[in-house]
């Protein structure tokens, strides 16, 4: 009958509380924000995490300066070039600072296939912040420094090599964050708006109203969801203006996830609606309006600034997987999902691996929005273990 | 209304308050379950009424109801309102309802429910001032202070969230934002319940302190006798939704007229190891709300039920003056109590 | 045959909780004995460590919680025509806490009945399934027998339809027949020592009445020794023989329950039985509150931990851990006031 | 339990009506139709394209008539078990569909099974072990597997693969075979391929599940019945399997009527990816090419299902849940 014993889990281990570990007036009189943030700061991955995505926006909003060439640029004659070597120490072993050989062109004469070698007699130093191709800063102030660059005569850097129309994968990823990253807001801002709305009506008024909205959401989930989304993408006309497609494909995002965010956000309200304090306050005469917003909603904004970290990035993949298929953003619009686009093939990336970079800012950035959903989620309730 | 009222604050006939119970995809209405099922009472000015009862029986939501913090299903809620006297306030519009109001108050069981965690004790117990005299600024400031020190807290903890206080105290923020309004008449719904022991006296001898002081009346919801018998000057014992016995509590706790009043009272433990066993211990189960028997709801339970007892529902009736009884036989019947 | 003789003791137990905001002495000191076929009442506030010290009894205290020190002595007996005589001793506090050995005890020697039958109990499992679980781990029955052997014992507790019940899921049933269930779930091996952690305080006061009263009966029918863990005064002068008061993880008193509600010498327990309301009492009488309230666990005062409450507190409180004195013959208190007392030992 | 089941149905039906209307609806989103698609891309090889011709196309699809009719021909057409012709391929849709479903089946079958096998025992041991480095190092695998897309999964593991060994996974079946009738041979071929696919289609589902699986788990181990149960004397690994375990794969083995549509629409992306010849692509080409048949039998396949495995979820929960079970008994 004896197995191998598992050891003992008894009642889990009552987690750390910020309000039983500090003592002082000071935590007695912190508002629910503070609460959550000393509690949110004790969750290491999800500090890191606000760091590298404070990092990654700070890329997207900068990416001019910090990107090599512009978004198009092509190197004719460089197409599908490898991630350039950048050096220290030239073949004497000698140190050169940061620096680059020069590249020469060669034809494999049995494969007929393109092949590049270092030209290692010449040397191009690296130049931090050098003069390149010039642009507008925040689409306001011209300028023309970029972080790297070589002497105008000296051969392109491709940090994560070049694609197949010989562009700049490097400066083309940070280009596409802008709208990979971005496009979670506008989408969540929808669902939000869909979601709050019916469900917070739901969740108030009750009765038939509700009835009728939570009948309504239960046949939107009963629509299977991916051919829903593939129908809607593929109505969206090609030839709209990148803005206007960016816009459409947030509204196809937030179509799928309003009903969920409604239910949850009725559950939440009915609960709360219970709470003593609630009836209290009906008791000695605050109107439905000031209790749905002071005692209703501020109850629940960390709960939903956890949705909002957990949708995100739900909507990140979506754009992904939509401009991956060719259903999204565009051609010559940039995102992480269109740079995919081009390792569809497992042939094209056995030849050029580094077209699957886009998809390692991918995974880092919805990581790391888990990461802080995590750590929000454990702070969201200071109160829950007093 | 009529004279003889003039010393009483509320008066309840016939509350009722039904929950549907809803089946099925279509949500039909299979049934009610009859939380409060016809409850009459009163309470004079200046007094405390004890509202027991098991679990379930429908004292919490009666406690509610008065107020109309529930809507009741029907019946009639009269209230002496010192403006503008007698009003019914199942008949009142929501302004109107908001003004009587203030004169109302509740007190809640849990102190951690009953206590919004977003909110300073200043905009806690401040709230009621805001939203019904508009006070802001110092004003607020001070009276709320008055306030907190009035039931024992320390004016300093104006800022202090409640996160900062333990059960009892918390309990305190919760009598002081009642007391906001000045009002006449508190419900206090099972106020130490939740409360250790220690600290249930505390708070126990703060209301009386407070009743004195301020000439308040007090609906006093519990379930534990014995803190009834400290604070009530009469009690109301309920049943399945509907009251049993009603009287002076130094009456009914010695010589109680009901046979559910005497099972209730003989099966409190007492604190005394000397004390006299002799209890009644009920068979069976509370019958179910959702479901009563006929007739008397305690007969399948009551070991003097006769063959009336199951065939027609009592009706509650005064015996003695001031001494109400729902029971057929409650004039032949001698029971035992408590002394 | 009911006899003085000493079923567990229990001495200098102290059970730590090492959590990250600091140590919680959940058990810092509990002294007592348990007779074999009596009743020891285990009385006190929230948190003063009463359910930790059952825990450790059973040795299922949650991590990271463990016992640090002391024993706890559990004699066994065999049973040779009508007397019992000592089989061994053993000490719980010494065995592996997941071994063989204290599963073996778990269920069948001690059993335990917790205070909130609906969440002790599986949902998704019938009670005849929870009950004949314990008689088939400790007993070699086959299935049959031991569901025999259920709803033999469901009807010992008055469970209404034996029968039927053994096939309901705790959920179809009403608080008090789940606590039956619990009770006979417990009783089903025979055990020689029913631990019942407030196993009242989640029932109304005529099912309570009920409960106790089977649980009286039971004792006198199959002769266990109970210790009964309660906050309620009422329940203990009821149901036990002798009883300790805890305060903050101390046995702060220990005597029989008479001299304990009419001689009791600890200030705590003085101040606790003038402070709760009594049913017989004269409407209107104040209450004698305690002041202050129960301190934080983490934060605990000096010396005597009830000392900024007391009201016979003297300067040393704040500095000298009160000594266990033995004030009269089997009537113990841990108090400094008594620490001239002759019979004054040093423990804990 | 019976009526709450027939009740069930009865709104079924004019759920599926709607269903079937939104079906249809999708698919005429895109402008145009499938001609003026095919048009073109005639047009962009540089072919003519015959004005008479496409008439005579348009009024043989019945493209020319209107919607209405359009959709309640098909609805006819579904009533007599016809679901209409595919442009694209030729073919009647059944057929289309009914070619593609054993090998559809078979993978997401076959993933399924690798989902369950994997993430069930990792995720007790992660609850158990809590915080031990087994447990920190499932979470990260799952926080991984949650945060990268499938698509991407499958091309770096296959990139993977092919670095190794040099061979490429390019389809299910080996060059001979692609276009052979099914025979033993093909099945043989292709559970040699088919391995790669079910493990990357299978890692997404891993994950999410594990994650879900722990949370839940780690909840049930401090309930008061697991104390219960311990006090009982019953050994750690027979109580956590019998309580804790149960409980918490309850609502994961309810739910497993949710998993019907994903069976035959699982894996769009990989399927595109590494070019499996699975049901999800080629809905993906109907909707881009508006093969309207075809996307909306589909479509309404998946409705259909998505119906019924909800409708099959609810009654395996309170198969499972007597909780449940008796709550709606009553």
């Amino acid at each position: 009958m004896e197995t191998t014993e598992t050891p003992t889990s008894g009642p889990a281990k009552p987690e750390s509380s910020i309000l039983t570990e500090e003592t002082g007036e000071h935590v007695y009189t912190a508002s629910q924000w503070q609460l959550m943030w000393w509690q949110f700061r004790k969750h290491k991955a999800a500090m890191i995490a606000v760091v590298v995505l404070g990092v990654m926006y700070f890329l997207a909003l900068m990416a001019e300066p910090f990107a090599v060439y512009g978004p198009t640029q092509r190197f004719p004659r460089l197409e599908s070039t490898a991630p350039t070597r950048i050096r220290f120490f030239d073949e004497t072993g000698q140190f050169r600072g940061p620096f680059i050989y020069g590249l020469e062109r060669s034809i494999d004469p049995e494969t007929i296939r393109v092949t590049f070698v270092e030209d290692m007699s010449k040397i191009y130093p690296i130049r931090f912040f050098a003069e390149g191709t010039p642009y507008k800063l925040l689409g306001l102030f011209p300028m023309n420094l970029r972080l790297v660059g070589t002497d105008p005569d000296g051969p392109p850097i491709f940090l994560f090599g070049s694609d197949r129309l010989g562009r700049d994968l490097y400066s083309r990823t940070l280009y596409g964050s802008r709208i990979s990253l971005f496009i979670g807001f506008g989408g969540v801002f929808l669902t939000f708006f869909f979601g709050i709305t019916l469900g917070g009506i739901a969740g108030y008024l009750g009765g038939t109203v509700d009835e009728v909205i939570m009948r309504i959401i239960d046949f939107m989930v009963s629509i299977p969801q991916i051919p829903l989304w593939m129908g809607l993408a593929a109505a969206v006309p090609r030839d709209w203006p990148v803005i206007r497609t960016y816009f459409a494909i947030t509204i196809i995002l937030s179509i799928v996830g309003w009903g969920g965010l409604a239910r949850a956000v009725r559950g939440k309200l009915l609960s709360l609606r219970e709470e003593d304090y609630v009836m209290a306050a009906r008791v000695y005469g605050a109107r439905p309006r000031r209790l749905i917003f002071k005692y209703l909603l501020p109850n629940f904004m960390s709960y939903l600034l956890v949705s909002v970290t957990i949708s995100i990035p739900f909507m990140i993949l979506g754009e992904t997987a939509l401009s991956f298929l060719g259903l999204g953003i565009q051609p010559p619009a940039v995102s992480w999902g269109t740079l995919l686009r081009d390792a569809q093939q497992l042939t094209v990336v056995a030849q050029r691996p580094w077209q699957m970079i886009p998809g390692a800012f991918v995974v880092v950035a919805v990581l790391m929005f888990n990461f802080i959903g995590d750590g929000l989620r454990d702070a969201a309730d200071p109160y829950a273990r007093i | 209304m009529p004279e003889q009222k003039n010393q009483r604050l509320l008066e309840v006939n016939d509350l009722k308050k039904y929950f549907p119970i809803k089946r099925g995809l279509l949500k039909r209405t299979v049934g009610h379950v009859k939380a409060v099922d016809g409850v009459s009472l009163y309470v004079n000015e200046g007094e405390t009424l004890g509202l027991v009862g098991e679990s379930g029986c429908g004292k919490t939501t009666s406690g509610r109801c008065i107020l109309r913090a529930i809507e009741p299903t029907d019946g009639e809620i009269l209230f002496n309102d010192p403006d503008t006297g007698w009003v019914n306030l199942r008949e009142l519009e929501q302004e109107d309802l908001i003004r009587v109001r203030q004169h109302m108050q509740i007190i809640f069981q849990d102190p951690y429910s009953s206590l919004n965690p977003r909110m300073t004790l200043l905009q806690l117990v401040g709230e009621p001032l805001v939203i019904n005299h508009g006070i802001r600024g110092k004003a607020l400031e001070d009276r709320v202070a008055e306030l907190l020190k009035s039931v024992g807290l320390r004016p300093e903890y104006l800022r202090r969230y409640p996160h900062a206080f333990s059960g009892g105290q918390r309990q305190r923020i919760g009598v002081a934002r009642a007391l906001a309004l000045n009002p006449r008449f508190i419900v206090c719904d099972e106020p130490v319940s939740a409360l250790d022991v220690s600290v249930q006296a505390q708070i126990l001898n703060l209301l009386r302190e407070l009743q004195e002081n301020l000439d308040l009346t007090y609906l006093f919801v519990a379930h534990d006798l014995s803190v009834v018998r400290h604070i009530a000057d009469r009690v109301a014992v309920m049943y399945v939704g509907k009251l049993v016995e009603m009287g002076e509590t130094d009456e009914i706790y010695p010589g109680p007229r009901h046979p559910y009043t005497e099972a209730l009272m003989t099966a409190v433990p007492r604190p005394d190891p000397r004390a006299s066993k002799d209890r009644i211990v009920l068979e069976g189960e509370v019958a179910d709300p959702a479901n009563p028997p006929s007739g008397c709801y305690f007969h399948p339970r009551c070991r003097y039920a006769e063959p009336i007892c199951a065939a027609e529902p009592p009706v509650l009736r005064e015996i003695t003056e001031g001494h109400f009884v729902s029971c057929h036989r409650a004039e032949e019947l001698s029971l035992i109590g408590v002394a | 045959m009911v006899g003085n003789k000493t079923l567990l003791e229990v001495k200098g137990l102290k059970t730590y909780f090492p959590l990250d905001e600091g140590l919680v002495r959940a058990v810092d000191g509990a002294d007592f004995e348990i007779q074999q076929g009596r009743t020891l009442g285990v009385v006190g506030e929230s948190g003063c460590g009463k359910s930790v010290t059952a825990q450790s009894i059973l040795r299922i205290v949650p991590p990271p919680g463990d016992i640090l020190e002391g024993e706890l002595l559990f004699h066994r007996y065999s049973k040779e025509g009508d007397a019992f005589s000592m089989a061994d001793v053993i000490d719980l506090a010494k065995l592996d806490p997941r071994g063989r050995e204290i599963r073996t005890i778990r269920g069948n020697e001690i059993a335990m009945v917790f205070q909130e039958p609906m969440t002790s109990l599986s949902p998704v499992h019938t009670m005849g399934n929870q009950i004949t679980e314990a008689i088939l781990l400790h007993q070699e029955t086959s299935k049959a027998e031991a569901r025999e052997k259920a709803l033999d014992i469901l009807h010992r507790v008055g469970m209404p339809k034996p029968s039927q019940t053994i096939d309901s899921y705790p959920f179809e049933l009403s608080g008090g027949m789940r606590q039956r269930g619990m009770i006979a779930m417990a009783l089903s091996c025979h055990p020689s020592l029913l631990i019942a952690d407030e196993p009242t305080t989640a029932l109304d006061v005529t099912t309570e009445a009920q409960i106790l009263d089977l649980m009286r009966q039971l004792q006198e029918d199959l002769g266990m020794a109970i210790m009964f863990i309660t906050h309620d005064l009422g329940v203990i002068a009821e149901m036990a023989e002798t009883a300790v008061v805890m305060y903050l993880g101390k046995v702060v008193e220990r005597a029989d329950v008479d001299t304990l509600y009419y001689d009791a010498r600890h200030p705590y327990t003085q101040a606790l039985l003038r402070s709760i309301p009594r049913i017989t009492e004269d409407r209107r009488k104040w209450l004698e509150a305690i002041r202050g309230m129960v301190p934080d666990p983490y934060n605990l005062p000096s010396g005597c931990p009830f000392h900024p409450r007391c009201r016979s507190a003297q300067g040393e409180c704040r500095e000298v851990e009160p000594p266990w004195v033995e004030v009269e013959p089997d009537h113990w208190a841990r108090c400094i006031l008594y620490a001239d007392s002759t019979t004054a030992t040093a423990q804990g | 339990m019976i009526s709450f089941i027939a009740r069930r149905l009865v709104i079924m039906i004019p759920l599926l009506a709607l269903l079937s209307i939104v079906s249809f609806t999708i698919i005429q989103l895109p402008p145009g139709d499938y001609l003026t698609t095919y048009i073109q891309q005639l047009e962009a090889g540089g072919q003519v394209v015959d004005e008479a011709e496409i008439t005579r196309l348009r009024a043989q699809y019945g493209l020319d008539q209107s919607v209405y009719v359009q959709y309640l021909k098909w609805m006819g057409g579904i009533f007599r078990g016809d679901f209409g012709r595919s442009f694209h391929w030729q073919a009647p849709v059944m057929d289309v569909i009914m070619d593609r479903l054993p090998v559809t089946l078979i993978l997401s079958f076959s993933s399924l099974v690798v989902v369950y096998v994997v993430a069930v025992p990792i995720a007790i041991l992660s609850a158990v072990y809590q915080y031990s480095v087994f447990d920190y190092f499932a979470t990260l695998f799952g926080f991984i597997g949650l945060a990268a897309p499938d698509f991407l999964l499958a091309l770096v593991i296959s990139w993977l693969f092919y670095l190794l060994t040099g061979a490429m996974v390019t389809s299910l079946f080996s060059l001979p075979f692609r276009d052979a009738p099914w025979s033993l041979a093909k099945f043989v071929d292709m559970i040699s391929n088919v391995w790669l696919p079910i493990i990357i289609i299978g890692m997404a589902g891993t994950a999410g599940l594990m994650r879900t699986l722990r949370a839940t788990l780690l909840d049930e181990l401090g309930r008061a019945y697991v104390t219960t149960a311990r006090a009982k004397g019953l050994s750690e690994s027979r109580l956590l399997l019998k309580y804790p375990v149960r409980i918490a794969l309850n609502p994961i083995f309810s739910t497993i009527g949710w998993l019907l549509p994903a069976l035959i629409n699982g894996g769009v992306l990989v399927g595109i990816v590494l070019n499996l010849q699975i049901i999800g692509p080629a809905l993906m080409q109907a909707t881009l090419s508006q093969d309207m048949y075809l996307a909306g039998s589909i479509i309404l396949i998946l409705s259909v299902l998505t119906v019924v495995g909800t409708l099959i979820s609810d009654i395996l929960l309170a198969w499972l849940d007597p909780r449940i079970r008796y709550g709606e008994a009553n």
